[in-house]
C-alpha cells in the first residue's frame, strides 16, 4: 500500500483537561485521536497519577500539518498558562490519505 | 484521645509508611471503591433516618447549615488576602474550608460510636447541604459575578460531581426503601463500615504524607491557617449546634463538619472553575494539614467543646 | 412492583446520574470483582444444591431448557430478517437473546427472596445450559456451516469465557465441597450478596444508559425487537418450566432467564465469530433496553405470569 | 553509541483484537512489540474504554521498513473492514541493528 | 487431604483454567487488594495476641526462629552449585526458600481451622520474622559482601517494602488496639477471611500454572529442588517446633512456614540486588512448583508429621 | 507558533526500573519526562503485565540530540545487559525552545 505524509501532534497534559481536550479537538476539525494514562515530571513538577486528578493523559491526534499547529496554538492560548501541558509535533506516514 | 482507635492507627501506618518511603501503595481502584462506598453508606444511613422524620423543622435546620457554608468562607477570604495570599489562592482555600470532608465526617461517626455516644441520624443531610455552597463562594470571590463565567458548566459540575451524586443517590435510596428495605445492604454498608474505614484511612494517610512534601515551599502561613481555621470553624459549628438544639453528639459532629476541609470535590471543581489557583497549595493545606489535625486531635477536642457546652450552657 | 426494592434503586440512580451527564464512574476493576464475585455467587448456590441432589430427572430437564436454547433465536431470526435486519446483524441479535444475562438473573433471585418466594434451587444450572447453544445457533445463522469457520477456536472461546469458566467452576466447588465446606465462604458470597448485587446494578444503570446514546441510530424496530422478544420468551420460558413440573418460583426464575439477553459472553464471542455485525446494535438492544426492562418491568410480570399460570392451570 | 534507521509501526485498534493481532505479528516475524491500553475517537466512533470491549490498544512494532509494510498490508486485508483500526509508520533511530 | 477444602478447589478451578488457556483473568488490583487483606489479617492477628502475650520467652523464640531463616539457604547454596546452578542462580533460589509465603501461611491457617485444630496465635510473628534474612543471606552469597552493594538502599528496600510494612503495621496495630479495639474490624479481616483467601487463591492458581510454561526450559533439577526443599525444610521447622515446644498446630505451622517460598518480597528484592540472577527461574520454582506443592499436598503432609512427632517423643 | 528541532528518547523497559530511571534521568540533566504502563515481547521473552514484577513501562524524554544520546548510553552501561530493554530515537519539534 502507498503511503502518505500527515503530522503527528502529541499532547500531555493534566487528566482534568481531558474532557475540555476532546471538545476542542472536535471544534478544530480532528478527524480523530488516541488517549492513554499516563505520569511524569516536567517544568510545573512531579504529576504521579497517585492521587484522583493528579495524572497526566497523552493524547495524540494525526492530522496534516496546518491543522496540527491550530490545535497546538489554541492549546497553548487557552490553557498552557495554568495547566501543565507539552506538545509535540512528529512526521508520519499513513495508508489512507482520506481518513486524516 | 481517639489515637489508639484502630482507625487513626490506620491512618498512622499510611502517614508513617509514607515518610519513610516505603513502597506500600494501595491500587487506585481500591480508594475509589473505598470512597464510594463510604459515601454511599453515609447517604443512606442518612435517608434511611429522612424516612422516619423528614419535616419542616429538618428543613430550617438545613438552612441554618447552608448559611453558615457561606458565611465561613466569606469571613476567612479577607483575613487571608491581608496574611499576603493571592486572590485566587485565598478564594481557592475558604472554598475548600467552607465545604466538607466526608472522610473525616466518617472518622467521627466511627469515633462517637466507640464512645457510646449518640448523634441525630439525620446529619449526613448537613454533608451533603454543605458540600456546594462554599464553591459557588470561592468561585465568585476569585472572579467576582462575570458574565465570562459558564454557570451552566458549572452547576453542572458541582452537582453532578461524584461525591454529590453518591451522597444524594444514597439519600434518597434509603428515603424511598426504608428501614426494611435497606436491611439487606447493612451487612456491607453497616457491618464492614469500620474496617472500610480504616482501609481509606490507610490510603488517606499514604496521601496525606505524601503532600507535605510541598509543605516548606508554601511555609508558615499556610501551617497556621490549616490548624487554626479548623478551630475557629468548629467553635462556629458547635455553636449553630447547640442554637438548633442538637445532642451532644450532634453538635460534636456539626463541629467536626464545619472544621473539616474537602479535599475531594472542592479541588477537581476548582481547579476548571479557577485554574489560576496553585492546586498544590489548598491541597496541601487541607490534606497534609487539616485532615490529619482533625483525625488525630480534632474531633476528640470537639467533642469536649461539645460535652463543655452541654454542661455550661 | 419491585421498583422500590433498593438494587433496582440502584440501577435507576446509575441510569439517572448518566442520563444527566454525571461524571460519576466506577472503577473498570470494582465492576470485574463484582461481576466475578456473582458469577461465583450463583455457581457455588447451585452447586451445593446439585450435592444434594443430582439426579436423572435433572438430566432431562436440562436438555429440554438446552433444546429453548436452541429453538427461540431459530424462531426469532426470519422475523428479524423481514424487518429489515441484515443477514448477520440478525444473527447476532438472536444469539444474545437466546443466551441469558446473569445480572437479570440474580436481580431475580433477590426479588424472589425479597418476596418470600422460593425456587428450585438448582436453577443456576440453567444459567449454565443456557449461555452457550444460542451462540452456536448465531453463528451458523450468520455463516452457514462454512468451512472456513475455525470451530476449534469457537469452541475454546465459548467454553472457556469467563463467564462459563466462573459458572462451572463455583458449581463444581460447591459440588465437591457440599453444604458444610461451603459455609465458610456464605459471608462474602451469600451475605454480601444482595449489596454487591446493588454495587453492580450502578455500574449496570450508568453503562444501560449511555448505551441509549446510538438508539436513535437504530429507531423503533429495535425498540420493539428488544421489548417484544423478552415478553415472548418468557411465555415460553414460564410454559416449559410448567412443562416441566417447576414451582411458582422455578417457573417465575425460568421465564427470567429466557427472557433476559446477554451483553458479556456473548458480545465477545460474537464480536470475534461474525465481525461483520454490527457490534453496537446487539449492546443497544440488550444492555440498553432489555436489561433495564427486564429489571424494572420484567421481572415483577414474569412472577405474576407464573403464579397466573399455577392458579389457572 | 552508533544508531541504525529502522521503522516504527504504531497500529491503534480494538483491544479484542489483541491476541489476534500478537499471533500475526509472531508469523510475520516481528522481532518484538508493546501494547498500551488507549481509549479514542476515529471513523468508527468513540471507544471509551469505560465497558468490556470497548477499549482500544497501541501497538508498536520496531523493525525494518519492508517488514512494517508487511504487517501493514496484512492488518489491512484481515481486519481494517470489520474493526476500529488505524495504522502509521514513523523513522527511528536504534542502537543495536542485529536486534531489530 | 486437603483436597476437598473450597480454599484448595478455588485453587485448582484457577490452575486448571489456565492450563486450559482460559481467558479467566482476575483484575490486578483485585489481586494486590486481597494480598493487602491478608497481610492486614495475619499481622493484626498476631498483635492481638502479643497484646494478651508478649514475653522473653517469645523473642527467644523468635530469635531461634530467625536462625533458621539463615542456616536453612546457607545449607542449601552448596547443593544447588553442585546441581550446576549459576552462583547467582543459586542465591537467589535460596533466598526464595529461607523466606516464606504468606498465602501459604494463610491456607494453613484456614486448613487448621477446618480440622479444628488450635495453634501459638503469635505465629503470625514469625512470618515477619522469617520474611527478611534469607534474603541478605542470598545477597551476600550472591556478591559476596562487597563494598559496591548500596547496603542503605537495600536496607530500604528490604524492611519498607509491601509485605513488611504491612504485617508490622497490623502486628502494632493489633498491640496497641487489643482485643476490644480490634473487634470492630472483624467483619472484614476475620469473618471474610476464608472467601477472601479462596479469591487469591483463584488468582494464585492462574499464575502458579502460567508459570509452567517455563519448567521446561529448566528442567529436572529445578522440579526436584522445589519438591524436596520444601520437604526437608518442613523437618527442620518441626524439629525447632517440637524444641521450642509448640503445640502440634504450632508445630505444624512452623513447619508449613519452613516449607514455604516467597513469590512476592523476594522476587522484587532479588531483582535489584542480584539482577544477574534469572528471575524466572526462581519464580517458576517458588511459584509453579513449591507453592501449588505446599497447598495441595504439603500442608497435610506437615500437619501429620507434628502429629507424628507429638505421638513419638 | 515556531517550532525547533528536538530528540524524543523513548526506553521501554521492565517495570521495576522505573525509580532508579527516574533517578538517572534527574541525575543526567532530563528537562522532563513521561512515563506510561505497557506490556510486550522482545528479545528477553513475553512481558504480560499480568504479574507483580512482570510488567513494562514506555519512558519519553524530550531533550537535545546530546543528552538523549547520553542517557541512551548510561542506560545500555547500567541496565542493558541484566534486564529487558529497548531504546530509541526520533526526530520531533516542539514549540518552546526554552523548555526541553
Ligand atoms: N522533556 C520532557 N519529555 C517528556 N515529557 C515531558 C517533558 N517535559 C514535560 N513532560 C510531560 O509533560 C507534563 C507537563 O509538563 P510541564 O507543564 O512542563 O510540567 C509532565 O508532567 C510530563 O509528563
Ligand atoms: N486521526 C487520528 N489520530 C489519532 N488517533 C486516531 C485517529 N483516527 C482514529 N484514531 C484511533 O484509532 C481508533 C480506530 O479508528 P477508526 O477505525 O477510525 O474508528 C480510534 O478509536 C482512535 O483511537
Ligand atoms: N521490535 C520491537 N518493537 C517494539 N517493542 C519492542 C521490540 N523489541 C522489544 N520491545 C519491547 O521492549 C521490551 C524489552 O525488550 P527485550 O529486552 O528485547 O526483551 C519488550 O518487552 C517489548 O515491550
Ligand atoms: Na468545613
Ligand atoms: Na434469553
Ligand atoms: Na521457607
Amino acid at each position: 500500500m502507498q503511503t502518505h505524509q500527515r503530522t503527528l501532534l502529541t499532547v500531555i497534559c493534566e487528566a482534568v483537561l481531558e474532557h475540555k481536550l476532546e471538545q476542542a479537538l472536535e471544534k478544530l476539525g480532528a478527524p480523530g485521536w488516541t488517549i492513554a494514562d499516563a505520569r511524569g515530571r516536567g517544568g510545573r513538577g512531579v504529576r504521579s497519577a497517585g492521587w484522583d486528578t493528579e495524572g497526566n493523559i497523552r493524547v495524540e491526534v494525526i492530522c496534516n500539518r496546518e491543522l496540527a499547529q491550530n490545535i497546538a496554538d489554541y492549546l497553548h492560548e487557552h490553557y498552557y498558562a495554568n495547566f501543565a501541558m507539552v506538545c509535540y509535533l512528529s512526521a508520519v506516514e499513513v495508508f489512507r490519505a482520506d481518513k486524516f | 484521645m481517639g489515637l489508639s482507635d484502630p482507625v487513626v492507627l490506620f491512618f498512622l501506618l499510611g502517614f508513617t509508611a509514607s515518610l519513610l518511603k516505603s513502597e506500600l501503595k494501595l491500587p487506585a481502584s481500591l480508594y475509589e471503591t473505598l470512597s464510594i462506598l463510604l459515601l454511599l453508606a453515609i447517604g443512606l444511613k442518612g435517608g434511611v433516618e429522612l424516612a422516619k422524620q423528614a419535616s419542616w423543622s429538618l428543613l430550617g435546620q438545613s438552612v441554618a447549615v447552608l448559611a453558615m457554608g457561606v458565611v465561613l468562607p466569606l469571613l476567612a477570604f479577607p483575613l487571608l488576602r491581608v496574611f499576603g495570599f493571592a486572590r485566587a489562592d485565598a478564594a481557592s482555600l475558604v472554598a475548600h474550608y467552607g465545604s466538607v470532608s466526608v472522610g473525616t465526617f466518617a472518622v467521627a461517626v466511627a469515633y462517637l460510636a466507640a464512645q457510646g455516644i449518640v448523634f441525630e441520624e439525620y446529619l449526613p443531610l448537613f454533608v451533603v447541604v454543605l458540600e456546594v455552597p462554599a464553591i459557588l463562594v470561592g468561585i465568585v470571590l476569585a472572579k467576582g459575578i462575570r458574565r465570562d463565567t459558564d454557570w451552566k458548566a458549572l452547576g453542572h459540575e458541582l452537582f453532578l460531581g461524584k461525591s454529590i451524586v453518591l451522597l444524594i443517590g444514597g439519600l434518597l435510596i434509603g428515603w424511598i426503601a426504608g428501614p426494611t428495605g435497606v436491611k439487606p445492604l447493612e451487612p456491607l454498608f453497616f457491618t464492614l463500615f469500620k474496617p472500610l474505614l480504616a482501609l481509606f484511612l490507610l490510603e488517606m494517610g499514604l496521601i496525606a504524607a505524601s503532600q507535605l512534601g510541598s509543605l516548606k515551599r508554601y511555609g508558615v502561613p499556610l501551617v497556621v491557617f490549616a490548624t487554626l481555621m479548623p478551630l475557629v470553624s468548629s467553635v462556629a459549628g458547635a455553636g449553630l449546634g447547640v442554637a438548633l438544639g442538637l445532642s451532644v453528639g450532634g453538635v460534636a459532629m456539626l463541629a467536626t463538619l464545619a472544621a473539616s476541609a474537602s479535599y475531594i470535590a472542592v479541588p477537581a471543581a476548582m481547579r476548571m472553575a479557577v485554574p489560576e489557583a496553585n492546586p498544590s497549595l489548598s491541597l496541601t493545606a487541607s490534606l497534609g494539614i487539616t485532615f490529619p489535625f482533625n483525625i488525630v486531635i480534632g474531633i476528640p477536642l470537639y467533642l469536649q467543646l461539645a460535652q463543655w457546652l452541654a454542661a455550661t450552657l
